[in-house]
C-alpha cells in the first residue's frame, strides 16, 4: 500500500503512532489524525457504499457535512454506527468498519441496483409494488427493509455515563474559526462572560487549513497566540468538540460536547461523561459557523477520489496527506485556486484546472494547465477515479488521467442556527448562496456565514460583530485585530453559479448518500412535485444523515434553472434541528435505567422492608404491596392471610403516600365548601369528613377525607395518584379564582408517616400507645384530632376513618419517628395477632366494602355514577363543577353506574376490564352494557367479586349478565349486586 | 396516467422522460359546488371521496401552501384502530378498513404496512385499562391481543426487561395497526381527486368568508374571490383561526407537537411500540430511520416547532423503553400544530351557518383517521347527515355533556 | 410499652460523607435543627416576620428563606420542642401561620470549589457568585427533583428537599459530583 | 418565551419548572349564571394566532399561578404577572 503521507501537517504528532483497523485491516496513523485523514494517508479512497445503488464512495469532505464516509466505530457497548470518519478522532486501538455493503466494501452485491437504475428513479416506490394487494407486506417490503438502513445498532448496554448541564453567558460564540475567535477575544478582553463552542477537536477553523504564512508568521503560530490568550481569560469558557445543534426560544441553545468519545477504552474515566448536553442560555450570540463548499453536479461526480477543494487543502496542510499524485481542480470560483497552489507548493502535480468561467480573473500563476469555459462531464475508474472527461467550450471532449479531483461549486453559508426559530434565509446573487435572515433575534452572523472570504476579512468581521453585540448589553469593547495582514480578496471573487453540468454523462449526483441524481430532480418536477418541499419528499434529496448540507442548494439551483427563476424564488426547505445528529445518550443524560425517574420512598419503607414487603411502583413511590411469610409461594396466599387477619384481628398498613395538605386561614371553611361538591362549612373541630372534589366540567376529580383540627385549620388527604394534581388545583382556586379569600395551603405529605390500623382489635392496639381515651364514645367514627402518644413523648394525629370497612384508625406521626412507631405498634399488637398488610390486601378489602378508587374514578364518572349522587349539595349556590354536573349527558339514566358483580357459579373467575353483556345478546359494541372496573378474590366470601360500571346498574341488582372477556376467550355468567359485599350496614365502622 | 408494471418499464426505457404530472395545476374557477379549505390529508381525502363515491365533482381544494404541507406531511405515520369508546372505535376501524384497500383504490403505493402496534403496560391498573380497551375493540370485531412479558420478549427483544424503573408487564397488540408513508397518502388522494375533476389549488390562502345571513356565499382568497354552494373546513391546526372568520369560537386549542427521526439503521424494530411509563412511540421506516414522538409542548402555538425540554423528555422516555438507543443519533426534529379539542376527540359536523361544515379537533389522531375522515366528511357534505360511524363527533356534545374523553382528563386541551 | 424506644431516623443512606478528603467537592447531610413552613397573610413581608421572630424567639435565629410570596422556610440548627413550637405559633398568629416541616423537608450541604459546576448539572438557576449572593435562596428543580438551594458561604450551598426524594437526590448529586471526587 | 419564563417571583426559569393549563378563558361565571355562560367558560377558546394570555403554574418553584401574555406565532412573551391580579381586573 502506497503511503500518501507527506511532510507537514500542523495538527498531527508524528511521534504518536496510533494503530487502528479498517475492515479488519491493521493500519496506523498519528495523534491528531481523524479517521478520514488516516485512511487517506493509507491510500484508502473507497470507504463506503451509497444507500440505494450501493455505488463505491470515498471521502468527500473534511468536516461535519460528510455524506459518504460513514463508518461504524467501536465495538460492543461502545459501537457507534454512522460515525463520520471526517469528525472522528483517531485513537490507538480504534476499530472502524464500512457500512451498507455485503459481503464487503470492495465487492458489494447490492451494487446490482445500479443496473436497475432507470427503473428505480425518484418516486418509483409509489408507482409499483401494489400488485397483488397482499404482496406489499409479505414480499416487497421485507426485501426493501433488508436493504434499508446504514449501520447496525447495538443491543449491548452502553457503559458510558452521560450528563446534562446549564451554562450562562453574555455572549455565545458559535464556531471558532477566524470570525469566532476574533469575537471571543474581543468580548473576553472587554470582560464579558463568553462561551465559545466549536465542533472540532481544535479551535481554528480556517486557520487550520491555511498553508501560507499570515503577516510573516506561520498560520498555526498566529492561531496559537490567539488560543493562548483566550485560555488565559477567566471569563471565557472554551468548549471544543462541542456542536451547537439547535437554537430554541429565548436564546436557549442546545449543544453537545463529546467529552470522551475520542479516547481509547483504557483512558476513559467512568465518572466523567462520555457526552455532555449543554443548554446554553445566552444574552447575545455571534454566529460564526462558516460556509460549506458546494460540490458540482456532473457525471460520475461520486467516484472515490473526487473531493471538495477546501477539504483537500485541509488534508494537505493540517494532516500532511496528499490526495493523490496527479490531481485536477474543477472550480467556478477563485478561492478554490488556493488548493491548486497549495498542492503545487507540496510538489503535487496539478494536471489541469477546469473552470466553467470563460475568462476567469483568478490571479493564479502556477504551473497547471488552465482550461477555461470547460466542464467535467464524466469520470472513469472502477473503485477510484482514474480519469476525467472534460467538455471544452468548443464541444470537444478530452480525457485527462488523474487520481484525484478537487471540486468547488461555491460556498453555502451555514445558516441553520439562524433559521431554527422560523427565520428564512435570503438568496444573494452576489454570494451565490442563501444568507442568514435579516431578523436574527439577538444573533449576529459574521465571517463566512455572512459572505466574507479570507482569514483577515473574517477576523475583522468577528471583532466588529462582538463590539455590536456587546454594545447592546451596554459593554464597551474594542475589536481584536490581526497584525499586519492584507484584507481578503472577497471583492475580486466572482462565482459563476453552475447547478449541474448539462453535458453530464451517466448519473450526476446531487445527494450522494441518498443517491439522488439531477435527473431525479427534473423527474419530480415533470410529475408536479415542483415545490421545493415536494421535490425533497419525492426524491428524498437532503433527507440523509447529512441533511443535505452539500446537496440542498444544488437541488434548489436545479429546480430554479429548470423553472427559469432565481433560487431565491424557489426558497429552501425548512432548517430544522439538529444541525448534526445528536445521540439519545446525550439528550437523556443520567436519567436512564433505574434513574429514569426519581424514587419516592415512604418514611416507613425501611420498616416494610424489614417485615419482608414486596414493593410496587405507584407513580414515583414504592409502596409495600404484600408481606409474604415463609411457605407462601403465591402472592395471593399472603394477601388472603392479610385480609383475614384484618377482618378477624388487626393489621397495620403504610398509607403515608396519600397526599396531605394543611389548609389554614380565616376563610378555609368557605374555601373547602367551594372545592368539594358536598358541604364542609359546618365541619366541627375534631371531626373528619369524606369529600368528593369535582372538576369544573362536573366529573369527579378526586376523593378523600378532610379533618378540622382547629379553628381555621384543616388537614386534607388526597389519593396518592392525584396528590400533586389536587394541590395544584387548590392553588388555582385560591390564587386565581378566589384571591380574596384568606386561605393558605401547605403540602404536608412528607412530614407525616401515616399508618392505617384496622380490624376489630385496632382500638386495643392503639390504646396501648395513645395516652388519651379512644373509646367509641370518646373517639367515635370520623373523630380526628391531635393526640399525645407514648406518655407524652410524641405528638401525633389520630383519625377514625376506614377504607377497609373495619373498625379502623389512621395514625400520623412525624416522619422520622414513623419506623419506631410502626415497630411499637407491631410489638404491642403481637398479643392481638397483628399483621402488616399491603396495598393488595387493602385493595381486596375496599372492593369487598364497595369503596371506589381511581379504577372507578376514571375521569368520566359523576358522583351519581358512583352511587353518591346524594352527596352533591343542592343547597350550595356555588362549588367547582356545580353547573356542568347538571348537563343532560351527565344525568342520563343510561349512564354506566356502580354495581357489585359476582360469578353465578362461585368457582368461576373473571378479569377486570371484562365487558358486560345481557344474556343472549350478540357480541357487539352496541350491546355493551358496561365493564368490570375492579375485581379480586374475596377471602371473606370465598369467591371472586368485582365492581362494575353498568348501564342503569343500581336498578339491576340481582340481574344475570354475561361477563365477557374476548381477549382471554372467556365468558362467565355473573350476577349484578350491591357493591358493598361486606358489612353493608356499616356496623363494623361504628363498633 | 395509470401506474402499472408496464408503465414503469416503458418509462424506464424512455429514460423517465415521459411521465405525466400527477395532478394539474389549475387556476381557480369562479364557482364550485363545494369548496374545501385545506389541502392536507383530510381535505384531499374529502375531495377524493366526494368525487369518487358521492359523484360531486365540481369541487375545489384550496391550499395556502403546497399540497400536503399540513400535518399529513409531519406526523409519525402510525395507523391503528385501538380505541375504547363506542363513539370512536367504529370510526377508526372504518378508517383501518379503508387503509387496507387504499392503494389499489387510488392506484398509488402509500406503503401501508400492517406491522402491528403494541402498547406496553407497566402496572396492574394499566393492564386492566388495556383489557377493557382490548375487549371494547373485540366487541366491535377489531383485532386485539394481550401479550405477556414472554410473548413481548419474543417480539421485542430490545426493550428493557432487566433494569427498568417501571418494569414492563405486557402489552396490548393490534396486529393490523402499522405505518403508512405519510406524504404518499396526500399525493395519492390528490392524484385521485384530480383525475375525477377536482381542482387542487395550491398557494391559495383563504383570507375571508363571504356571508349572506346564515348562508355562506363564497370565500376571498389570495388568488381572488370564489363562490360556492357549500363550504367545508378541513384545516386542523388552524381551525380556530379560520373559524374566527365566521365568528365561531371552538372548543379547541392549537398545540405544537414535535416528531423525530434518527439516522438510518439496519431494521430492528418491526412493529410500532408505545411506552406506558412515559410518552413515547416509535416505529422504524423502510429507509431505516426510527420515527418517533412524544407529548405536545404544552403551550398554545402556531409556530410548528418545539423546544429542548420536550426533546429531552421524549428521549428519556425512549431510552427508558429501549436502552440500546443510547448510541443512536437523532437526525432531525420537526413540529406540527395539533387541534387539541377539549375532550380529545374530533369534531365533524354542520355549524351554525347552514352551508358551512366543520372538520377538525383531531388532536394527535388525525393521520390514522385520514381516509375515514375524508369519507365521512364527504358523506356529511353530500347528504347533510353524518356517516353512521361518525355520529358522535357532534359540535354540541360539549354543551350537552356527551363527551368522548378516552383519557378521562376533562376539559383541558393540553392533557389529551 | 410507654417506654418504647423512639428513634428519629434520617432519610439518608447510612454513610454520611460521600467523597474522599481532598476532593474539590463534599456532600453531607445536615442533621438536627428545624424547618418550619411559615405562611403569611396577603400583607405580610419578610422584615415583619424576622422582627416578630426576633421578638418571640431570638434564640432560634432568623434564617428565613422565602420560597413564594408570603411563604418562607424558617430554618434553624437547634431542636425545638412541640410545646415551644406551639407557643411561637400562637404568638405569630394570625398574620403568620406555621406548620412544622422538620420531618418533611430534609437538608444537605454541597461544598467546595466544584459545587457550582455540580449544581449546574441540575438547575438552570445561575449561581455565579456575583449573581447569587450568600444568603440567597432559590426554589428550583435539580434534574427531576424540586429543591431549595441556599448559598450559605462562598462555595457552599444548602439544599432542602422533600424527605421522600432525599435518597434519590443524594444519589444524583453523588453521580454529578463523581468526576471531582478524587482530590 | 417558551423555553424560559421570567417568573415575577423567582426570575428566569426553564420551561421544565412549569405546568401549563392553557388559555385564560372567559371569567368564571357568577353562581347564578346560566349553562351557556358556563359552557363558554369551560369549553370555548379564542385560541388566537398571535397574542395570547395563558395560565402557567410555577410548580417547580414558588408554586404560584402566573398569567403569561405570549405570542403563539413567535413564542415571545410580553408580560408575566401573578394570576391573583387577574380577578381584580375582572379577568378570572
Amino acid at each position: 500500500m502506497t503511503s500518501f503521507r507527506i511532510d507537514g501537517g500542523t495538527l498531527i504528532d508524528r511521534n504518536d503512532v496510533r494503530r487502528f483497523t479498517f475492515n479488519d485491516e491493521a493500519l496506523t496513523g498519528f495523534g491528531g489524525d481523524t479517521v478520514a485523514s488516516s485512511l487517506l494517508a493509507n491510500g484508502k479512497q473507497l470507504v463506503g457504499r451509497s444507500f440505494k445503488y450501493h455505488r463505491p464512495r470515498g471521502i468527500l469532505t473534511a468536516g461535519a457535512a460528510e455524506p459518504n464516509a460513514l463508518l461504524t466505530i467501536g465495538r460492543d457497548g461502545r459501537r457507534g454506527p454512522n460515525t463520520r470518519a471526517t469528525m472522528a478522532e483517531l485513537f490507538d486501538g480504534l476499530e472502524a468498519r464500512s457500512q451498507n455493503c455485503w459481503p464487503n466494501v470492495n465487492f458489494d452485491i447490492g451494487a446490482m441496483n445500479g443496473v436497475l437504475g432507470p427503473l428505480l428513479g425518484a418516486g418509483f416506490y409509489y408507482k409499483t409494488f401494489m400488485w397483488p394487494a397482499a404482496f406489499w407486506e409479505k414480499v416487497y417490503e421485507p426485501l426493501i427493509r433488508k436493504a434499508a438502513g446504514l449501520g447496525r445498532a447495538s443491543y449491548d448496554p452502553d457503559p458510558g455515563y452521560y450528563e446534562k448541564c446549564w451554562a450562562h453567558c453574555d455572549l455565545l460564540v458559535i464556531g471558532a474559526g477566524p470570525a469566532g475567535l476574533a469575537a471571543a477575544l474581543t468580548a473576553g478582553r472587554a470582560g464579558a462572560r463568553v462561551v465559545i463552542a466549536d465542533e472540532g477537536a481544535h479551535l481554528g477553523g480556517g486557520f487550520l487549513a491555511e498553508g501560507s504564512p499570515l503577516g510573516g508568521k506561520p498560520a498555526d503560530a498566529v492561531l496559537a497566540d490567539i488560543v493562548g490568550e483566550l485560555h488565559a481569560l477567566p471569563n471565557v469558557e472554551i468548549k471544543k468538540r462541542t456542536t451547537v445543534f439547535a437554537a430554541y426560544d429565548d436564546q436557549v441553545f442546545g449543544a453537545v460536547e463529546r467529552v470522551q468519545k475520542h479516547l481509547p477504552e483504557h483512558e476513559i474515566n467512568p465518572h466523567r461523561a462520555m457526552e455532555r448536553l449543554w443548554r446554553i442560555v445566552a444574552r447575545k450570540v455571534v454566529l460564526a459557523t462558516g460556509a460549506e463548499e458546494r460540490p458540482i453536479v456532473f457525471g460520475g461526480n461520486d467516484r472515490p477520489g473526487v473531493m471538495m477543494a477546501g477539504a483537500m487543502r485541509t488534508y494537505l496542510n493540517a494532516y500532511g496527506v496528499a490526495p493523490g499524485k496527479r490531481v485536477a481542480l474543477f472550480a467556478n470560483n477563485n478561492q478554490a485556486y488556493q488548493t491548486a497552489m497549495d498542492l503545487e507548493a507540496r510538489g503535487i502535480d496539478v494536471a489541469a484546472i477546469i473552470d466553467p468561467r470563460t475568462c476567469p480573473n483568478t490571479g493564479y500563476d502556477g504551473k497547471a494547465r488552465m482550461i477555461a469555459g470547460a466542464m467535467v462531464r464524466d469520470t472513469a475508474g472502477r473503485k477510484a477515479i482514474k480519469s476525467i472527461t472534460v467538455r471544452h467550450d468548443d464541444g470537444r471532449d478530452e480525457v485527462i488521467a488523474v487520481d484525484a479531483l478537487a471540486v468547488s461549486g461555491g460556498y453555502s453559508p451555514i445558516v441553520h442556527l439562524a433559521c431554527h426559530r422560523g427565520g428564512k434565509p435570503v438568496w444573494s446573487d452576489e454570494h451565490v448562496g442563501f444568507m442568514p435572515p435579516e431578523s436574527t433575534d439577538g444573533m449576529t452572523p459574521c465571517g463566512a456565514v455572512a459572505g466574507k472570504t479570507g482569514i483577515a476579512a473574517c477576523f475583522a468581521a468577528g471583532g466588529a460583530a462582538a463590539v455590536t453585540a456587546l454594545a447592546e448589553l451596554g459593554v464597551m469593547g474594542e475589536a481584536a485585530s490581526l497584525p499586519d495582514i492584507k484584507q481578503g480578496d472577497e471583492k475580486t471573487d466572482h462565482i459563476q453559479p453552475i447547478w449541474s453540468v448539462p453535458s453530464s454523462k451517466g448519473k450526476a449526483f446531487v445527494d450522494y448518500q441518498n443517491d439522488v441524481a439531477a435527473s431525479d430532480i427534473t423527474l419530480a418536477m415533470r410529475e408536479g412535485y415542483d415545490h421545493v418541499e415536494l421535490a425533497k419528499r419525492y426524491t428524498t434529496n437532503g433527507m440523509a444523515t447529512d441533511q443535505g448540507k452539500t446537496s440542498n442548494v444544488n437541488a434548489i439551483g436545479i429546480l430554479a434553472e429548470n423553472k427559469g427563476v432565481s433560487p431565491g424564488e424557489i426558497g429552501t426547505t425548512t432548517f430544522r434541528p439538529f444541525y448534526t445528529p445528536v445521540s439519545f445518550g446525550a439528550l437523556v443524560g443520567a436519567s436512564k435505567g433505574m434513574e429514569f425517574q426519581p424514587v419516592r420512598k415512604s418514611p416507613l419503607h425501611g420498616w416494610a422492608e424489614r417485615n419482608g414487603a414486596k414493593f410496587v411502583e405507584t407513580g414515583l413511590w414504592y409502596r409495600s404491596s404484600w408481606f409474604p411469610k415463609d411457605g407462601e409461594t403465591f402472592w395471593r396466599d399472603s394477601v388472603n392471610r392479610e385480609v383475614k387477619a384484618v377482618r378477624s384481628k388487626v393489621g397495620v398498613c403504610d398509607v403515608s403516600t396519600l397526599g396531605k395538605i394543611e389548609v389554614f386561614g380565616a376563610d378555609a371553611a368557605e374555601f373547602l365548601n367551594r372545592v368539594y361538591c358536598n358541604a364542609f362549612l359546618k365541619l366541627p373541630v375534631g371531626k373528619a369528613r369524606y369529600g368528593i372534589m369535582l372538576r369544573e366540567d362536573g366529573f369527579v376529580y378526586d376523593d378523600g377525607t378532610t379533618s378540622c383540627l382547629g379553628e381555621n385549620h384543616y388537614f386534607m388527604t388526597t389519593t396518592t395518584a392525584l396528590a400533586a394534581g389536587v394541590l395544584t388545583h387548590l392553588e388555582f382556586c385560591a390564587q386565581v379564582l378566589w384571591p380574596e379569600l384568606d386561605v393558605r395551603l401547605a403540602s404536608a405529605t412528607d412530614q407525616w408517616a401515616q399508618m392505617a390500623v384496622a380490624g376489630p382489635k385496632s382500638r386495643d392496639v392503639l390504646a396501648k400507645i395513645i395516652d388519651e381515651d379512644i373509646s367509641n364514645e370518646a373517639f367515635p367514627f370520623l373523630a380526628a384530632r391531635e393526640v399525645s402518644m407514648f406518655g407524652g413523648r410524641l405528638k401525633g394525629r389520630l383519625f377514625r376513618i376506614s377504607f377497609s370497612g373495619e373498625l379502623a384508625y389512621e395514625v400520623a406521626v412525624p416522619a422520622g419517628y414513623g419506623e419506631s412507631v410502626a415497630d411499637a405498634i407491631m410489638a404491642v399488637g403481637e398479643e392481638f395477632g397483628i399483621t402488616p398488610y399491603g396495598t393488595e390486601a387493602l385493595g381486596v378489602m375496599r372492593i369487598e366494602k364497595g369503596h371506589v378508587t381511581h379504577a372507578e374514578i376514571n375521569g368520566t364518572v359523576t358522583p351519581a355514577d358512583l352511587g353518591m349522587g346524594k352527596m352533591v349539595s343542592v343547597k350550595k349556590d356555588d362549588f367547582i363543577g356545580r353547573v356542568m354536573n347538571l348537563r343532560e349527558g351527565l344525568v342520563d339514566p343510561d349512564r354506566p353506574s356502580l354495581v357489585g358483580i359476582k360469578p353465578k357459579s362461585p368457582s368461576d373467575k373473571f378479569a377486570t376490564g371484562s365487558h358486560i353483556l345481557n344474556p343472549g345478546d350478540a357480541v357487539s359494541l352496541a350491546n355493551d352494557q358496561g365493564y368490570v372496573t375492579s375485581m379480586c378474590h374475596s377471602p371473606t366470601l370465598g369467591h371472586a367479586i368485582g365492581l362494575a360500571l353498568v348501564k342503569n346498574g343500581p336498578s339491576r341488582h340481582g340481574e344475570e349478565v354475561v361477563i365477557w372477556n374476548g381477549l382471554a376467550g372467556t365468558t362467565v355468567n355473573g350476577i349484578l349486586c350491591d357493591p358493598a359485599f361486606v358489612d353493608p350496614e356499616n356496623e363494623k365502622l361504628h363498633a | 396516467m395509470r401506474y402499472s408494471a408496464l408503465s414503469l418499464l416503458g418509462n424506464a426505457f424512455s429514460k423517465n422522460k415521459n411521465w405525466k404530472p400527477a395532478w394539474r395545476n389549475p387556476d381557480p374557477k369562479p364557482r364550485y359546488d363545494v369548496i374545501i379549505i385545506g389541502g392536507g390529508g383530510h381535505g384531499l381525502a374529502t375531495a377524493y371521496y366526494l368525487s369518487k363515491v358521492f359523484g360531486v365533482r365540481n369541487v375545489a381544494v384550496l391550499e395556502k401552501g403546497y399540497l400536503g404541507s399540513g400535518n399529513i406531511g409531519r406526523n409519525t405515520t402510525i395507523i391503528r384502530s385501538n380505541y375504547l369508546l363506542e363513539g370512536n372505535n367504529p370510526f377508526y376501524e372504518f378508517s383501518m378498513k379503508l387503509w387496507e384497500g387504499l392503494e389499489q383504490d387510488f392506484n398509488f403505493n402509500a406503503m401501508v404496512s400492517q406491522r402491528g402496534v403494541i402498547n406496553l403496560f407497566h402496572s396492574d391498573a394499566q393492564r386492566d385499562a388495556y383489557t377493557r380497551r382490548g375487549n371494547a375493540m373485540r366487541l366491535h370485531g377489531v383485532d386485539a391481543d394481550l401479550l405477556n412479558r414472554d410473548q413481548l420478549r419474543e417480539k421485542l427483544p430490545f426493550l428493557d426487561y432487566e433494569n427498568a424503573r417501571f418494569p414492563i408487564m405486557g402489552g396490548l397488540m393490534q396486529a393490523r395497526g402499522g405505518t403508512v408513508r405519510h406524504d404518499a397518502v396526500a399525493w395519492g388522494f390528490a392524484r385521485g381527486a384530480d383525475q375525477n375533476g377536482v381542482d387542487i389549488i395550491q398557494n391559495c390562502e383563504v383570507t375571508g368568508i363571504d356571508r349572506d345571513g346564515d348562508q355562506i356565499t363564497g370565500v376571498q382568497t389570495t388568488r381572488g374571490a370564489i363562490t360556492c354552494n357549500k363550504l367545508a373546513m378541513a384545516v386542523a391546526g388552524s381551525s380556530s383561526h379560520v373559524a374566527k372568520m365566521v365568528d365561531m369560537r371552538l372548543p379547541i386549542e392549537s398545540h405544537a407537537l414535535q416528531a423525530f427521526v434518527s439516522e438510518g439503521l439496519k431494521p430492528f424494530i418491526d412493529t410500532v411500540v408505545t411506552f406506558g411509563a412515559g410518552h413515547f412511540y416509535v416505529s422504524q421506516s423502510d429507509k431505516g430511520g426510527l420515527v418517533f414522538g412524544g407529548d405536545i409542548e404544552g403551550y398554545n402555538s402556531y409556530a410548528q416547532r418545539g423546544n429542548l425540554a420536550c426533546v429531552e423528555h421524549v428521549a428519556e422516555a425512549g431510552m427508558a423503553m429501549i436502552p440500546a438507543l443510547s448510541r443512536v443519533r437523532i437526525l432531525r426534529s420537526w413540529g406540527g400544530i395539533m387541534d387539541m379539542s377539549m375532550d380529545g376527540s374530533p369534531i365533524m359536523d354542520r355549524t351554525h351557518l347552514s352551508n358551512l361544515y366543520f372538520n377538525g379537533g383531531w388532536c394527535y389522531g388525525g393521520f390514522k383517521a385520514t381516509p375515514a375522515s375524508g369519507y365521512c366528511f364527504a358523506h356529511l357534505l353530500a347528504t347533510d347527515t353524518p356517516h353512521e360511524t361518525a355520529t358522535a363527533f357532534r359540535m354540541d356534545r360539549f354543551a350537552r355533556g356527551y363527551l368522548l374523553d378516552e383519557k378521562g382528563v376533562g376539559a383541558q386541551a393540553n392533557l389529551h | 410499652m410507654r417506654d418504647y424506644p423512639l428513634e428519629n431516623r434520617y432519610a439518608f443512606p447510612a454513610h454520611e460523607v460521600a467523597f474522599n478528603k481532598g476532593a474539590s467537592i463534599s456532600l453531607s447531610p445536615v442533621k438536627g435543627g428545624f424547618v418550619v413552613h411559615v405562611l403569611g397573610d396577603a400583607k405580610s413581608d419578610e422584615a415583619a416576620l424576622k422582627q416578630t421572630i426576633n421578638k418571640i424567639a431570638p434564640e432560634l435565629g432568623t434564617d428565613v428563606r422565602g420560597h413564594s410570596p408570603n411563604q418562607w422556610f424558617w430554618v434553624g440548627s437547634v431542636d425545638i420542642s412541640n410545646d415551644r413550637l406551639a407557643e411561637i405559633s400562637a404568638a405569630l398568629h394570625p398574620q403568620f401561620v406555621m406548620t412544622d416541616q422538620t420531618h418533611g423537608r430534609v437538608r444537605m450541604k454541597l461544598s467546595g470549589p466544584s459545587s457550582r459546576v455540580v449544581l449546574a448539572k441540575g438547575t438552570m438557576v445561575d449561581l455565579s457568585p456575583d449573581l447569587f449572593a450568600i444568603g440567597q435562596s432559590a426554589m428550583t428543580q435539580i434534574g427531576h427533583i424540586g429543591a431549595m438551594i441556599t448559598r450559605v458561604a462562598d462555595d457552599s450551598f444548602e439544599l432542602i428537599v422533600l424527605r421522600s426524594f432525599a435518597g434519590s437526590l443524594w444519589d444524583e448529586l453523588q453521580h454529578m459530583a463523581a468526576e471531582f471526587s478524587h482530590g | 418565551m417558551s423555553s424560559l419564563v421570567k417568573c415575577p417571583h423567582c426570575g428566569l426559569r426553564p420551561r421544565e419548572e412549569f405546568t401549563i393549563r392553557g388559555e385564560v378563558a372567559t371569567p368564571r361565571p357568577a353562581a347564578g349564571a346560566d349553562e351557556a355562560a358556563w359552557f363558554d367558560h369551560v369549553y370555548l377558546r379564542d385560541n388566537p394566532r398571535g397574542e395570547h394570555r395563558e395560565y402557567w403554574h410555577h410548580s417547580g418553584g414558588c408554586r404560584r399561578w402566573l398569567v403569561l401574555s405570549r405570542n403563539t406565532l413567535t413564542h415571545e412573551t410580553s408580560e408575566v404577572v401573578d394570576a391573583s391580579t387577574l380577578k381584580s381586573e375582572g379577568g378570572a
